[in-house]
């Protein structure tokens, strides 16, 4: 027991957790002697942190089990925390000139934003029941705090309570069904699980925990039916924070998700899939159909994350590697694509302020074309039409659910997708076709930057598709 | 394989002219004529580069020739292109029209000028492509991605209902042709493969799968013919379509139905095919027959000539599932010489367009009295639509309507009334709006084809005639192919123990 | 009369239930909503504890206690967001938290 | 030779029809008719060496047309008697219509529009005529009737005339869409659709003793496929001839120009259909039941068109239902078998009903553009030459000539022939044929009558304005009247012979196979009673003594009679009510279903149904989903709620537990 | 065994009562109390059955800091308690409905555990036996040692929790005057202390 106590667990795989930990605890001492004026140089610092953060994983990842198997890091959770990273950098980024113009000048908010980061790397990187609950709370805690961070708006409190409230549901449910989990199989460690589970069928009571233990992660990615505070918080947030929760927390939570159901609950794939179809199918529907009410882009954006998630969990549903494949390729390019989206939103910027209806989007392309031509592309991405990255996304998602026999759900896929091109046409047709009722003021750099890697690599990802293509593969091989 | 990768060139050399275009800077008029003139000049230079298509084209060779291959998305699928028979006229056909097409919104668009080029030059790119690829993915990568500037195009320049229009259109199409991305996904792990070739010429899928993937190849390709009933968005999307819009999607987009079907449905699903041939006929004589008398009673030019594109596909549905030499090759011309007819058609109609401003036939009546020479042009279009022997309509026709009589006689007689009642609507529209004495004073003034006009017609006119005097020149390409294509054809049905109606045809 | 797991676990799922119908069926406070989700944790504990105790293994004890751990830090949170509300609002009435809808 | 006989009036079309305006008036109308008469005066060299001498059918390819599969087809000029007979008519009447209408036309601005048509015609009928293979005639056939439709409509100013192209063009199309389906049936049966094959392997296509067509779900046997495919190929003659039942568009032509009317409303284009049956009389004598018909068809029309010839008041009106009715005679000969004595009366019709044309162009020219006859009358004395040739003419049509010799003008020669060929025809309704053409006989001699009489006799009932400006025709117009009145009077006598007499053999050269049932009939009308022989003569005496009484004798009787038998009489003037029958079973229908078809097909069911249906389904749709986001924590939290216990009811009933 | 069965059921009951209650009460404050009431007889189910560390920090850290914290802010904002009941009723049938659906489906599993054989103490960190180690002293070294992951993760929760309090709550009031340390500390004559020459027969 001694031995155990000398022995310093293998930190290398964890390296990028611990500069973001250490740096944020430094930036929060920076931001409480400094004040309020330190905030550029702390927003300024995060965007690095996450940036060396990203590029160590890149560049030398250190593959491994450590903490007695709690934590682990391989192709999977590298290549879906460099998502998660480039999305909250992204995400901060953004805030900036946000923050400038609408006094929102919180130091806080990018070392909050950090901490959920690091939070969404352990979720990615959870071994164990454990360290996955620990880490969706640590992202969970930092995004109700964001949600409400603008603290004298109702709307953004009042985001940051139904957030609050329903988030904190979720993960009584989620824990409820870790703990049938535990109870019926004696671990929480995944491989122990996994061991557990050598015959086909799994016990009621783990079905029951796999049920409660899906519904709180479908809360997390906003799956229906657990789905109802994304519209509402999507637009009481403030816009960068809506950015934010639009990208990396999907991300991390989907991945954690990917994780779970296929290591240690691969054995009981009849047992989960069908809930997965059930919850694709609503999702699909349910982001087509209440998109086409919406006004506000951002509610906009709201039901076309639901919509997009019934669609990455079709690849889910498959259960197989090409699914995980296809998955990982499509959040990718939801990532690419929900960063164009919000740069072009967060730069709905008027002299009277920033605005946020479809319809205030009216004539952009005659008075600011290339915005207008970028926010299109994405839109057209976000259909599914080729040859921009969403179609190759929905593509290999959809075509390992139909290797996995799910021909219906494929079908009420792409059906929905034509639903949902409804939508966003709309957008494409308020700025394209309607006459302009104000001009923007100009793209901030940063926005510009944004826009414009994203949509790039929207619009013309399928000329080099294979780096991505081939990470993605190697990145799903590891879980099989 | 040669060298110097031609198809590729063809296909993409558009995009060069749309980055010359970018480079203008400016919205004065010196600005709009430049990008106008890159326009042009691209198109033309593309139509020129595809002419050597044609020219290292054999004949002879049934399969696909000036192949290229590269790794694209590595295993699931790959950049391949190619030509056959069936697919390289359609090939010129897109780069012998975009010239005309940059020609004919010379100065009917004024608006957003640039905008309008580069949509039309990434159209040509992606319909150039549509034909040449041949791989499923690269296919439907370029068949949906179509949508994007023709959706813009009707939406930005178009009439007054253009939203509508716009969205029918898109959504329509799109609805159909994921339903072929499903049956795609679903080939793929059927044959492990993409690639059009293998899949034409080694893999044989199972009776019923063949059913489905039939059913969702039709859903795309039917709503694109269009074939009645999802025909109802053609009308609208022409009407509000600007001039151009309405010649593209006439004339080619249109063309991706029929050749989907040829490329797809007959090869690759011998089976379901032969066995919804019965459906597809009685679709096409119903569409040949009551789209007819819907443009009996059409008050908008250019909805009646729409309406009379849906009969004329008809024609070419029958006539690729009767699955015989001349239905097939018969099919082929007729879309073809209905690229060059309709599209000519919508030309004349833009011509009036541009001068007054609507398109309601009562507005008219007794152009010929001023303007000759466009009564000229479009007598003989309305009599190439009508189908008049010596002008390129016909061959079609006729083709396909003798190829279906050996199959079924009353595929055969329903669609020969069509020849009646074709004659009937296109002369009626034509006393309408042509003949008769010039009484509106608004008509008084209109001049008759400026020198941009007739260039536009011109080459329409001797192409609709040449075609129909010697249509050979294109049947001579077609014929190998198809011939190849029907042998498979009646193999696999023989293979698949079922008797058919041509095969006992050509036994006496 | 032997007390086994069952009697536990049906005490958690009792608790949960009632967790749960304090959410959904709360329209005055928000407060109690708050308390509600202690209970679902408390549920969740109570479980893991006997399941920890039955199977003769700490992991759900010390599960149990990252949860009250979590819970307090959530609890605080909530209670932080709840008291900017009310400073904007007025009102912690659940049926007040209805800006945003549709 | 054959080649500038066919592409001499082409070139002349091209030319004037691009150049026209540019070259000017007088060089457009020289050059159609220069070529005009120099294919005509080839033809004739053809005439002699190909009827009258003994060359052989002749084919030379042209080149591909269209090859597909097993079809395979050239433009191709087939030379055969036949040929050469239509070659004479076409080019002769063609070449004298151009002259004419030099002076016809003289005041219309648009004559080198309408030489440039008339050329086209021209080339339109010689690739008919000459054409070895169904395809080609049915470019000629389409190109004649365009060029129909364009000389129709030549005035595009008056919606009559519009009306009437469009008229003409569509009840063609009827016939053609039999045409067409007769086209398809000969491919299916014989694998080729030209003539040499189809002919030479006709005989052995019966000896298949099972179907070999399924025609609209019947089985057919060889004979009965035969007879189905010859009645389509029959239903384009009747269009194209104007036979009963698709006759109505020939009086309405008459809104052209009358040259025109002369060239392809009489002498040319209405004979196509004649020339097509004739041409395909090898296969036509393999189906008798459908020759049957065509005879039916022929003696109802002869008989149908004559009689409302007899009220018409307009010129034009009663020499248009006369060649309907003429037509109908020669299709009488060709039902009962007689293609030479058809085509011999095809050969004559086009001299003097082309001369009837034209001197009905020249009265109208006269009397300022009028045709009513009614509003003529006594220009006799005023335009004698008109009036001569016209009374030739006439004479001509009425077939008069010296019973029993073979002394008369060349109606008396050639129709005399039809009505004989009828009684000695064998099918069912040779007959009927006979007596349908005999009393048709004498409504012709009536209606002719009339007309001279109404127009060059009795007391002028033009206004004094006409009188005052009413003068001959230029030679220009007077010499092609000439030259066609030489042949009405004299063709039947020149070419008797040749055409159905002692040379028949050597003339035609088989070119309608030569079975011995055709033989047969030509022999046996050469020897019927003499009752027989005298009936035509007898009839157009009577009906010549008639149209005396009431025009010249009595000229209050005819609106008595008139008065006295109202419902008749209205039945005859409004041409058996066939235009209103029409009008109300297929036009106003069509109108009125296209409408419905696309205001409630397309409008409500498809697009209501379809996508404006399911988008609206999609709002409403949206409309519930949206309500369901409340805004409520607790309705979020019960949505979560039953999605858990959902699941969990799933989970357990799909399977779950097995424990 | 009686006795312990005697008082599961006391506590149990207790719990599943003042839990109801909690959600039931009219007034929140009540609310609270009944929550630590049951909070009181979780912890003496957790003593029943072994984790009496457990228990202890349920009183002292839940009680003791979390209740109390509830009770602060209850009081603090001050909400009135009156009607409550309409809506609550209004969705009781059916909300009852599922919930007692979800409860005999959960209570049926937790009937149906057991214990697969050779599982027992199988787990990956089994319980020291009762004579050798405390229940505190047995978390205290797996925590401080096999997953001092955990442990630091919890902390840097807390960490959050703390920073989200603070931003979401603190003010900086405008008119109130606060102590700044380093500013006092950094206090120089020369910032302080203004030297003001006086002229000679006039006053300041």
């Amino acid at each position: 027991m001694n031995a155990e106590l000398l022995a310093i667990p293998d930190l290398m795989p964890v390296l990028p957790e611990i500069l973001l930990v250490l740096g944020a605890m430094v930036l929060l001492m920076v931001g409480a002697f400094g004040g309020e004026k330190s905030t550029p140089l702390v927003t300024g610092i995060c965007v690095a942190l996450l940036t060396v953060a990203g590029l160590i994983l890149l560049v030398s990842p250190h593959y491994g089990t450590t903490f007695d198997g709690a934590f682990v890091q391989d192709a999977f959770s590298q290549y879906m925390k460099i998502l998660v990273l480039i999305g909250s950098g992204f995400a901060i980024a953004m805030s900036v000139a946000y923050a400038r113009s609408q006094n929102f000048d919180r130091f806080e908010y990018p070392i909050l934003i950090v901490i959920a980061t690091v939070g969404m790397m352990l979720m990615l990187s959870a071994n164990d029941l454990i360290s996955m609950y620990l880490g969706v709370e640590l992202q969970s805690l930092a995004l109700y705090v964001v949600a409400a961070i603008n603290r004298d708006s109702v709307r953004s409190t009042e985001a940051g309570l139904k957030y609050f409230v329903l988030g904190a549901l979720s993960s009584g449910m989620l824990l409820y069904g870790m703990s049938f989990i535990y109870g019926f199989t004696g671990h929480t460690d995944f491989s122990g699980i996994a061991a557990a589970l050598t015959d086909d069928r799994a016990s009621l009571g783990l079905v029951f925990g796999i049920v409660f233990m899906l519904a709180g992660i479908a809360f997390k990615i906003s799956a229906v039916p657990f789905h109802m505070w994304t519209p509402d918080v999507y637009e009481g947030a403030p816009t960068p924070v809506t950015a934010f929760f639009a990208a990396a927390p999907k991300i991390a939570a989907f991945g954690m998700l990917i994780r779970v159901l296929v290591e240690p609950l691969g054995n009981v794939t009849t047992d989960w899939q069908q809930i997965v179809v059930f919850i694709a199918i609503a999702s699909m529907g349910l982001g087509a159909f209440a998109a086409i009410g919406q006004k506000n882009i951002k509610r906009l954006m709201a039901y076309s994350s639901i919509g997009n998630m019934g669609y990455a969990l079709v690849g889910l549903a498959a259960g197989t590697e090409a699914g995980v494949h296809g998955l990982i390729v499509f959040m990718t390019a939801y990532l690419a694509m929900t960063l164009g989206a919000f740069a072009c939103i967060l730069s709905m910027r008027r002299k009277e302020g920033m605005v946020e209806e479809i319809s205030d989007l009216a004539g952009l392309s005659k008075t600011n074309l290339p915005m207008a031509v970028l926010l299109a592309v994405i839109m057209f991405s976000l259909t599914g039409l080729p040859p921009l990255i969403g179609f190759f996304g929905k593509f290999y998602v959809f075509i390992a659910a139909m290797d996995a026999g799910l021909a219906p759900l494929v079908v009420i896929g792409l059906v929905t997708s034509v639903v949902a091109a409804y939508y966003y046409l709309r957008v494409i047709k308020v700025m394209f076709f309607d006459d302009a009722t104000g001009e923007f003021l100009p793209m901030s750099g940063e926005m510009k930057i944004v826009l414009g890697l994203s949509s790039a690599v929207v619009g013309l990802f399928f000329i080099m598709p294979e780096p991505i293509m081939n990470a993605a593969a190697n990145a799903a091989g590891v879980l099989f | 394989m040669n060298d110097w990768s031609i198809l590729s060139i063809t296909t993409f050399l558009p995009l060069v002219g749309v980055f010359f275009i970018l480079l203008v800077r400016g919205d004065d008029p010196d600005a709009k004529t430049n990008i106008r003139r890159v326009a042009l000049i691209t198109t033309s230079f593309t139509f020129i580069v595809s002419l050597f298509i044609w020219g290292g084209f054999t004949n002879e060779n049934p399969g696909f020739q000036m192949v290229e291959k590269h790794n694209w998305f590595g295993d699931t699928f790959t950049y391949h292109m190619g030509v056959d028979g069936i697919s390289m006229l359609f090939v010129i056909l897109t780069t012998f029209l975009m010239p005309l097409c940059i020609l004919a919104s010379w100065e009917s668009i004024q608006t957003r000028v640039k905008e309008y080029m580069i949509a039309f030059l990434v159209l040509e790119t992606l319909m150039i492509g549509v034909f040449c690829s041949l791989d499923l993915v690269l296919f439907y990568v370029f068949f949906e991605a179509g949508l994007i500037p023709m959706f813009l195009i009707i939406g930005v320049w178009g009439g007054p209902r253009r939203v509508y229009a716009s969205y029918k259109f898109f959504l329509y199409t799109l609805l159909g042709s994921v339903l072929m991305l499903a049956a795609i996904m679903a080939m793929y792990w059927q044959a492990g493969t993409l690639d059009i070739p293998t899949l034409l010429n080694e893999s044989e899928f199972p009776a019923a799968m063949q059913t489905w993937l039939w059913l969702a190849f039709f859903a795309s390709f039917a709503v694109k013919m269009p074939m009645w009933p999802v025909h109802t968005w053609l009308p609208d999307a022409h009407v509000e379509a600007p001039t151009a819009g309405s010649v593209v999607l006439a004339a080619i987009l249109l063309k991706m139905g029929g050749y989907g079907f040829l490329r797809f449905s007959l090869p690759m699903f011998p089976i379901a095919s032969d066995m919804f041939a019965p459906f597809i006929f009685t679709l096409s004589v119903v569409a040949i027959i009551y789209t007819s008398l819907v443009a009996l009673a059409q008050e908008d030019i250019k909805k009646l000539i729409a309406y009379s594109s849906v009969a004329h596909m008809g024609f070419v549905t029958m006539g690729i599932f009767s699955a015989n030499a001349q239905g097939i090759e018969g099919a082929i011309f007729m879309m073809l010489a209905h690229g060059l007819i309709s599209g000519a058609l919508f030309l004349c109609v833009g011509v009036i367009y541009d001068r007054m401003h609507t398109r309601q036939i009562t507005a008219y009546g007794g152009l010929v009295n001023n303007m000759p020479r466009y009564a000229v042009a479009f007598m003989i279009f309305t009599m190439a639509n009508v189908g008049l022997p010596g002008t390129a309509g016909f061959v079609g026709e006729f083709l396909t309507m003798i190829g279906v009589f050996r199959v079924n006689t009353w595929v055969a007689f329903f669609a020969a009334t069509g020849v009646i009642l074709s004659a009937a609507y296109a002369l009626f529209l034509y006393r309408r709006v042509v003949f008769g004495a010039l009484e509106k004073e608004s008509l008084k003034s209109m001049l008759d084809l400026t020198g941009r006009e007739k260039l536009i017609l011109a080459p329409l006119i001797i192409l609709t005639i040449f075609f129909g005097f010697y249509p050979a020149a294109v049947l001579d390409v077609t014929s190998a192919s198809v011939g190849a294509l029907i042998e498979n054809y009646n193999a696999a049905l023989d293979a698949g123990g079922l008797a058919h109606a041509a095969a006992a045809v050509s036994s006496h | 009369m032997e007390i086994g797991i069952a009697h536990y676990l049906g005490v958690a799922a009792i608790l949960f239930t009632i967790g749960i119908f304090g959410i959904f069926l709360n329209r005055k406070n928000v407060i109690v909503i708050l308390m509600s989700i202690e209970l679902l944790l408390l549920a969740v504990n109570i479980n893991l504890v006997a399941f920890s105790y039955f199977m003769q293994d700490m992991v759900g004890q010390i599960f149990a206690l990252l949860v009250l751990t979590v819970a307090a830090a959530e609890a605080a949170i909530g209670l932080a967001i709840l008291v900017v509300y009310f400073r904007n609002r007025g009102s912690i009435a659940v049926e007040d938290i209805n800006m945003m809808k549709g | 030779m054959f080649s500038a006989i066919v592409f001499l009036p082409l070139l002349g079309f091209l030319i004037v029809g691009m150049f026209g305006n540019r070259l000017g008036v007088k060089a457009s109308e020289y050059i159609t008719s220069g070529f005009m008469i120099v294919a005509a005066l080839l033809s004739w060299v053809v005439f002699f060496q190909y009827g009258l001498g003994s060359e052989s059918t002749q084919i030379v390819t042209i080149f591909r047309w269209i090859t597909s599969g097993d079809l395979s087809v050239n433009w191709t000029i087939r030379v055969d008697t036949l040929t050469a007979v239509m070659l004479v008519v076409v080019n002769s009447v063609s070449c004298l219509v151009h002259i004419y209408s030099i002076g016809y036309m003289h005041h219309d601005p648009h004559r080198p529009r309408f030489f440039a048509y008339l050329s086209f015609f021209t080339f339109s009928m010689l690739a008919l005529v000459t054409s070895d293979d169904l395809l080609q005639m049915f470019f000629g056939w389409e190109g004649v009737g365009l060029a129909s439709y364009l000389l129709i409509g030549f005035w595009y100013k008056k919606p009559s005339a519009n009306a009437a192209a469009m008229k003409a063009f569509i009840v063609n199309r009827v016939g053609d869409f039999g045409f067409a389906l007769g086209i398809f049936g000969v491919f299916y049966l014989y694998g080729s659709i030209d003539f040499t094959t189809i002919f030479s392997s006709g005989p052995s296509l019966l000896e298949n003793k099972e179907p070999v067509l399924n025609f609209l779900g019947y089985e057919l046997m060889p004979e009965a496929a035969l007879t189905v495919v010859c009645l389509l190929l029959f239903m384009g003659a009747m269009g194209k001839s104007a036979q009963f039942l698709l006759h109505t568009w020939l009086p309405d032509a008459m809104e052209g120009p009358t040259p025109v009317s002369a060239l392809i409303h009489a002498a040319t284009m209405v004979t196509a259909g004649v020339f097509m049956v004739a041409r395909l009389a090898p296969i036509f004598e393999l189906a008798p039941t459908a020759l049957t018909v065509v005879t039916f068809f022929g003696a109802t029309t002869a008989f149908f068109a004559a009689t409302i010839g007899c009220v018409q008041n307009d010129i034009k009106r009663v020499i248009a239902y006369s060649t309907c009715s003429q037509l109908g005679y020669m299709f009488v000969a060709l039902g009962v078998g007689a293609f030479g004595v058809g085509i011999f009366h095809l050969f004559t019709h086009a001299f003097f009903k082309a001369l009837l044309f034209l001197c009905a162009g020249s009265v109208i020219h006269s009397v300022s553009d009028e045709q009513d006859m009614r509003k003529m009358g006594g220009l006799r004395k005023h335009i004698p030459w008109t009036y001569w040739t016209m009374m030739i003419g006439t004479l001509a049509l009425t077939g008069f000539g010296i019973p029993f010799t073979y002394i008369g003008t060349a109606g008396f020669i050639s129709k005399d022939a039809i009505i004989e060929a009828a009684y000695v025809g064998h099918n069912m309704f040779a007959s009927y044929a006979f007596w349908a053409t005999v009393l048709a006989a004498a409504l012709t001699s009536f209606y002719s009558w009339r007309l001279v009489f109404m127009t060059f006799h009795g007391k002028t009932r033009a206004s004094v304005d006409v009188m005052k400006h009413i003068h001959e025709s230029p030679w220009v117009m007077l010499v092609p009247l000439l030259l066609l009145a030489l042949g009405a009077a004299f063709a039947g006598m020149v070419f008797k012979e040749a055409f159905i007499g002692h040379d028949y053999l050597h003339f035609w050269k088989n070119v309608f196979g030569g079975t011995n049932s055709e033989l047969a009939v030509i022999e046996e009308m050469h020897h019927v009673h003499w009752l027989v022989k005298l009936s035509p003569w007898l009839a157009m005496a009577g009906g010549f003594i008639i149209a005396y009484l009431f025009y010249i004798a009595k000229p209050d009787m005819p609106k008595a009679l008139a008065e006295r038998h109202k419902p008749l009489y209205l039945f005859l003037l409004n041409k058996w009510y066939f235009d209103e029958l029409y009008d109300f079973l297929f036009v106003k229908p069509s109108l009125a279903l296209g409408r419905f078809l696309w205001k409630r097909g397309d409008g409500t069911v498809i697009d209501g149904l379809g996508p404006d249906g399911v988008a609206s389904r999609v709002q409403q749709v949206t409309g519930w989903v949206v309500r369901l986001q409340s805004g409520y924590i607790y309705h979020y939290a019960f949505a979560m709620l039953i999605g858990v216990a959902f699941f969990v009811t799933l989970a357990m009933f799909s399977g779950g537990g097995v424990h | 065994m009686v006795l312990q069965a005697l008082f599961f059921y006391l506590f149990a009951a207790l719990a599943v009562a003042s839990a109801f209650m909690v959600i039931a009460s009219r007034n929140p404050v009540h609310s609270v109390l009944f929550l630590i009431l049951c909070f009181f007889n979780a912890a003496g189910l957790f003593v029943l059955i072994g984790a009496e560390y457990l228990a202890m920090l349920l009183v002292v850290v839940y009680v003791g800091a979390v209740m109390v914290l509830f009770l602060f802010v209850v009081m603090m904002l001050d909400v009135d308690f009156a009607e409550m009941r309409q809506g609550f009723l209004q969705y009781l049938p059916i909300g009852a409905l599922i919930g007692a659906i979800l409860l005999a489906e959960l209570l049926m599993v937790a009937s149906g555990w057991y214990i697969a054989p050779g599982m027992l103490g199988e787990g990956s960190a089994p319980t020291p036996p009762v004579e050798q180690t405390q229940n505190i002293a047995a978390i205290g070294e797996l925590l401080y040692t096999r997953y001092i992951y955990w442990f630091q993760v919890s902390g840097l929760v807390l960490l959050v929790a703390m920073i989200g309090a603070i931003v979401l709550t603190l003010r900086h009031k405008p008119g109130v005057r606060r102590q700044n340390i380093s500013e006092q500390v950094a206090r120089r004559p020369e910032t302080s202390i203004e030297v003001v020459k006086v002229e000679r027969g006039k006053g300041l």
